[in-house]
Order: structure tokens, then C-alpha cells, then sequence
């Protein structure tokens, strides 16, 4: 059965390493923090200057000077530290961000990222994605595998207006973890109860499947 | 120390005019230097370029120039928060550019700096690099970003002195340190203006030197777009 | 929070390698990172490269490294009270790039920033703008100058907490926040090293992700190199 | 009579207006700060990171984190901000230091100036020098008019590397004031005494002379 939004954050939370500073982009991303692991270290970073991000406050506590990219009330948690844009665009831009998780609308075999405009439609801005997915080592994008119409977001060449090229490597949808590589998405692990084949019609750019996909496991 | 300490917002706004181009902290509504935006919505200057991250809600913050028509273009990285400006710029009304946000921090930062220019890998492959220059560095493609050029900035601390040091709290510092010493004039409003003396040296964020006028704002709303909460 | 606290120097300084470039953080003697230079000297490293806006004097900071002859090239601004750095430099031992100070400062603030080059007037017309490109912007000609590339910076803070986070003290400050994530691995030293949640977090000047050790020094012998005092 | 270097302080300190951020180079220029009107507000600015530095310590109170661009230990005056090296040349190349008094080994006509190096001989480095030349919109020099060997510093061309091009424009010497303006020194004042012929031998540059050259007051 296809993942639930909150199972996607979980796969992805195992995909956080000890030690990494983090990202977390709007939307299922955000909910990546709630399946961290307890047993390592991991720092948050949100790109309006907080390293070190907490839980949402206690009902009462929350700060209008403590908020995230998201703009949500935030809390701090000990060690933390708070910055200007520069300096967190500095953390991103200088690969010191071990890991970026992002949403997209479209993602292309080449790597191609699309997830800030719908031309006429949709204008909301790029806000941090643009320098986090030109910067980032490793990008991780979360979506869903197919759009409200049923057409893939897995696509040979995206047709919104691009993010960022060449730089996705990673993807976690409802159906699958896949791999991009080589020009071609790679499935990787496809979810319980999901077969190659739904993947398969679910996927329009070039999909090369190995001959054993494992189920995910969480 | 040379004396930055002004009356009010209205002695803090002497200058501004029709046409001009506008420097604001802030990211959405938090940090944002709410005084200075109501005496422009008073003082109803129009034709006004604004660059601010984002462009407030409907009803506060940026939204507030926007609702009277005073803003004809805005530079931001992400705006969608205000229905209304998104209606002024799908039809046309409102001039929009959209840059990603960490190019618009060092944007900043770079006209505080005397840099008239610098390369980034930001927006490198999308319409954000048209026509503009792009360079490999190190095997990675880059693209030439200029430091802004505006006449004021307007920006939002939460301590500051007389000679106009600046101290800011939590993640309402945002762009407002790299916005100070950007443009022509930098006027700075705090919650809290003490006399010289009164910050330790140590913990200033901006020096007085990148600021012209500071006063203290008689109040702050201080609004939060996304109220979050956990149970205790 | 991540841990970055290394148990000394010593462990501090693995990985150091003959031939390597380090970034020293200090102006003159004040604010340099005394172990972690005493360190290098212990381990008898050759043919170093040292971006550092100075060379320390004869028997202190870099001069101890000088003397041992195990600085193959300085990058620095400012050299002037160091004779044993001066003999080695016109006996064509050393090999000196003399660059502003300034664009010493922004070359290691692009190299944390992820700036790989940058814009500057200052240099221009002079020997330092030989085999550089020069550029006008708003009728001023500049200069392009590239990123520090690095493989260890040293740097000294006051206070810092395992986490990495740093405050810098005085003019003890300097080039050394600018150096922090400006190499491979930034190792930073400092008077008191304290436990995560000790230090404001609207006071940290550096992040600890921009560190990957930190230790508590030793000892600081804290040398002023111009003692001037006034009469009561 | 040629002025003292006092002298030569004094003077410049009267060019210090009320509400100026000035840059004080190491020798004669660090001397000005002890003639500025007590009446007016003015900050000094040291490139190393400090803003609103005061006068040397009192014996025993000396701070080895507390030091100026010579390294000379100082104070902090009340309002005073320390700050990190990127940001003091913020200050400087982002034209917010009004101000700045730096001393020459030789200036040219044209406003070139040479203050660094004497190849094979000297090599010091220029430390901020060429920052805040390059910069600064104000730049005054302080010099003796000859150098040790009796030699003009007033040159038609720098023989010396350059520090910066076409940017001093105003000098105060042991004998005069001038103006660089049109790819000339013009004479503005001459020191108590000291005529304009003593000053014309001095010149090795084009030296443009008014009728009159009223003598300095200080």
C-alpha cells in the first residue's frame, strides 16, 4: 500500500546520519523530525537563522521572534544558536549542511528539480530552495509519486520552470525510494505492498529496475 | 559617540519620496520594522521598489503598502502568503522579482560591504540566470549577482543605543543586520533605546557606523502568521 | 547536539600533514591560537602554506614555526615585525604573498560562505591586480578575487561549549570568526569550554557548524607586542 | 619653521568634523586623535575591530584583546563595538568610514600614493592600506614633505609599487597643505614661516601656487 505522508518522513528519518547538520523543507519534510532516531545527534538548521531547532512550544510559550522557514512558532533547544540570513545562506552555500530535504512538483531523470512556480497560476517564489539545491551534497526530495491528476512527477524532462539542475539524488515518494543516476531514475525500494509494476505505470521518465527490489523497511 | 537618536518614526521617515527604492528586515511578519511601515502607509509615497523577503499578510506588514497600491515592484524570494498581492501580480499590476533568498541576503550584504559584485551557484539553469553572467569555478557553474542599490533601509532590532549599536533577538534578526549600512540611509527602530554605554561591546550584531537614524517604536504587534503549539 | 569537544591539542591536530595550507585566525599576537601553533611546532609539519594577517614576531606566534623553517610560503597583509620572516623572505627562503587586508578578510568569509569569487577595488593599479581580472562597476574599476582554499583553520575564541558555538572576546576577535568553516576542518581553541547550553544563543558569534573541534587551551601566555599606557 | 609632527596632527585634526567615523593610520596619524575639538563627536575606527576606541590604558590595565592596528594596546570608549575583520572592511570599502589619515612614503601628482614597499629593501606589506585607499572618498595624507635624504615625497610620477591609484586628495606636510586636483599639487597653506619658495624646492611635482598662500592656523 502506497506510504502515507507521515511514513515518507519516517523512511526518509532513516536516511540521517549522526552528526549531520539539517534542512528541512516545508511540508513533509518538516515532519522528517519527528522520526529521527533518539540514540544520534543531529542538528536542525532553518534557513531564517536558527541552528539547533526544538519541538513547537507548549501552548502559551510560543515566541513571535522564534519562528521557522515555515514562519510556525519554533522553540530553541540548548546549544543553539541564532544568526542573520547571510551567515545561514553562508551555512548552506558552504556545504556545511550535511543534508537538504525538500518537496518538489517535478523531478527529471537528469536531476532537474521543479517545486517554486506554476507560470500564471502559482507564484509563491523559490524562497531558500534555489541556494539549497545548487549547494547541497545531498539532497533528498519527499513528494508524492503522482500529482492530484494521476500524472508522475517522475518525469524525462521537467516542464515547470526548473530550481535547480542536475542536483537531485535521492527521491522518497508514497511508492518508492529511488535513486537518480546516470541519466535515469533507479528504484531502489519500493513501499509494503507495492508492486514494480504500479511503480512502473507511475513513472514517466526512464526507470531501471534491478532485478530484487526489497520493501522498505522503517 | 556621534548621536543617532531621533524623536520619532516621522523624524526617522524625514526623506522618503515617490520612486524611491526601499531596503525592509524581516521574514514574514517576524522582525519586521512595523513603525516604519505604518508612518509609510501614512505618508502614502508611491511608485516605491521594495526589498523584503516576503510581502507581509493581507492585512499587516508589507501587505499594509500594498492593499493602498503604493509598492510598483517587489524584490523578494517568497511571497506566498498575501492573496492580494498575488492578485496584483498575476494581473499585472505589481512588478515582481523573484530571487532565491540566499542570493538576496549577500545582495545585501555586499552593498554594506563595498562588493559591488560576487558569483554564486544559486538559480544557476533557471530564469533566475537570464541574462545574467555565468562562470565555472572550481567545476561548478556560477552566476554573477550585484549588490543592491537603495535609498533607505529600514530595519527592526530589539535593543539598541544612542550612537546606534544593535543587538537583535532570536530568529527576528533575520535580514535586518545584513540590511544595515545597504542603502543611502538606515533607520533602525527598537523595542529598547539606551543610552551609550549601556551594551556590552562584546554582544553588538551591527556597529552604529551602519546606521543613520534609530528610535525606539512606540509599540509592536508583533504577529505570528503560524501559531504551532504541542500539548504539555 | 553534536559533539565537537576533542580531549586536547593533540587529537585536535590529527590529520595535519607536511605541505598542507592553514588559515590562523589573530591580528599581531592578540586573539592567535597559541596551542594549537605550539602544536604544529611539536610536530615538526614542513612545507606549510599559512594564510595569516601576520607572522607573529620572532620567538612567538608564527615566529616559532619560521624559525624551524617549516613555512614554506605566508600568505598575509602585514609582516613588518618579524626579522627572522624578513631575512627569509629577501634570502628567497620564503615565498610571501603580500595581499590587502581586507580582501585577506572577505577571500576567507567567500570560502565559508560558498563565494567562490568576488568584486574589489582594493589592490587596483597596484602589483597586486598583476594577472587579475579588473573590472568597472558604477565607474570604479575592481578586482576579482577568488576564495581561500584550506585544509585546517586555527582559530582562538574566548568561550565556546561542546556543541562548537564561540565568543570572541575584544579585538581578540578579528580574522578569526571569518576562518571558522573557511577549510576543510576548522579546529578552534578557547579559554573556556563549556558545557551546551551555557552560552545565549543570541550572543554566539559562530555557530558550531562551522567547527568541527574545539578545545579548551592549556595555557595562554597572551603577549601584547606594544605596551602603551597612560599617566594616572 | 617646518612643522613637528605634532604639528603636522594638529593641523589634519582640524579637517575632523562633527559626526565623522575616522580611520587613523599607524605614526603621525595616530597622533591626531589627541588635537580633535572636544566639542564635537567623532569616532575612530581600528581596522583589527574596534569601533569607538579610546586613549591608552592606565598603567596596569593594559588588555591583550584589546589592541589597535599597530598593536598597541588601547580602551573602549562607552558605545564602543568590537567586531570581526570582514565587517571592519565592511566599514571601510562600503564608504561608511568618512574619513581617512594615513601616512606616505611618496605621493604623486595625480593622487597615486606609494606607502608599502621599497622593493629589495622594505617589505612590510600593506596591511589595510590598499583597502581603505581604494575606498575611502576622503583620504588625507601626513608626511614630511622630504624624505631623509632631502628627497621631494611630492613626485610628478610614484617611483615606488603603488598602494593605490588616484585617490589622495589632501596632503599636510612639515611645509604646506595641498590639494591634489587636475593631475597637480595646489599650494592651500603654508607653514608658519616657511615660504612658498622653500616649498616650490620641495616639489618636485607640478606645484600650482595662488596668489596668496595664507600661513596655517592651528
Amino acid at each position: 500500500m502506497a506510504l502515507s505522508k507521515e511514513q515518507i518522513a519516517q523512511r526518509i528519518a532513516k536516511e540521517v546520519k549522526d552528526g549531520y547538520y539539517v534542512n528541512l523543507g516545508i511540508g513533509i519534510p518538516t515532519l522528517v523530525a519527528n522520526f529521527v532516531r533518539d540514540d544520534i545527534e543531529v542538528e536542525f538548521q532553518s534557513e531564517n537563522g536558527v541552528l539547533g531547532m526544538g519541538p513547537f512550544p507548549f501552548e502559551g510559550e510560543e515566541d513571535p521572534d522564534l519562528i521557522n522557514a515555515g514562519k510556525q512558532t519554533i522553540t530553541a533547544l540548548p546549544g543553539a544558536s541564532f544568526f542573520d540570513s547571510a551567515l545561514s545562506f553562508s551555512m548552506i552555500r558552504g556545504q556545511h549542511v550535511d543534508l537538504t530535504i525538500l518537496g518538489a512538483m517535478e523531478v527529471a531523470q537528469n536531476g532537474d528539480i521543479a517545486n517554486w512556480k506554476i507560470p500564471g497560476k502559482m507564484v509563491k517564489g523559490m524562497g531558500g530552495a534555489m541556494d539549497l539545491v545548487a549547494s547541497a551534497e545531498n539532497i533528498i526530495v519527499a513528494m508524492m509519486h503522482t500529482n492530484r491528476a494521476g500524472a508522475s512527477k517522475l518525469l524525462k524532462q521537467c516542464s515547470l520552470p526548473l530550481t535547480g539542475v542536475q542536483c537531485v539524488k535521492k527521491i522518497v515518494t508514497n511508492l518508492a525510494v529511488l535513486e537518480v543516476r546516470d541519466g535515469a531514475f533507479h528504484l531502489l525500494e519500493r513501499a509494503p505492498g507495492v508492486s514494480v509494476e504500479e511503480i512502473k505505470k507511475a513513472t514517466e521518465g526512464d526507470l531501471v529496475v534491478p532485478e530484487n527490489v526489497p520493501e522498505m523497511t522503517f | 559617540m556621534i548621536n543617532k537618536k531621533v524623536a520619532n518614526v516621522t523624524e526617522a521617515c524625514k526623506g522618503v519620496a515617490d520612486g524611491m527604492t526601499f531596503m525592509l528586515g524581516g521574514f514574514g511578519l517576524s522582525g519586521i520594522p512595523e513603525n516604519a511601515i505604518a508612518e509609510l502607509v501614512r505618508l502614502n509615497v508611491n511608485d516605491v521598489t521594495c526589498i523584503s523577503n516576503n510581502a507581509g499578510v493581507d492585512d499587516f506588514g508589507l501587505g499594509l503598502l500594498l492593499q493602498k497600491k503604493q509598492i510598483k515592484k517587489m524584490i523578494s524570494s517568497y511571497v506566498g502568503e498575501n492573496a492580494e498581492f498575488e492578485r496584483q501580480m498575476l494581473s499585472g499590476e505589481l512588478e515582481v522579482e523573484l530571487i532565491p533568498q540566499g542570493t538576496l541576503a549577500q545582495r545585501a550584504r555586499a552593498a554594506q560591504s563595498g562588493i559591488p559584485a560576487f558569483y554564486t551557484p544559486a538559480g544557476y539553469g533557471t530564469e533566475v540566470a537570464e541574462g545574467k553572467e555565468a562562470r565555472e569555478f572550481n567545476g561548478k557553474m556560477h552566476i554573477l549577482e550585484h549588490a543592491f542599490e537603495a535609498d533607505f533601509a529600514f530595519v527592526k532590532a530589539w535593543k539598541g543605543d544612542t550612537a546606534g549599536n544593535l543587538i537583535f533577538k532570536g530568529s527576528a534578526r533575520n535580514f535586518n543586520p545584513n540590511m544595515c549600512g545597504a542603502a543611502t540611509i538606515t533607520v533602525a527602530e527598537v523595542e529598547e533605546l539606551l543610552p551609550v554605554g549601556s551594551l556590552d561591546p562584546n554582544e553588538v550584531h551591527i556597529p552604529g557606523i551602519f546606521v543613520q537614524r534609530i528610535f525606539q517604536g512606540e509599540r509592536y504587534e508583533k504577529r505570528i502568521e503560524q501559531r504551532t503549539v504541542r500539548k504539555k
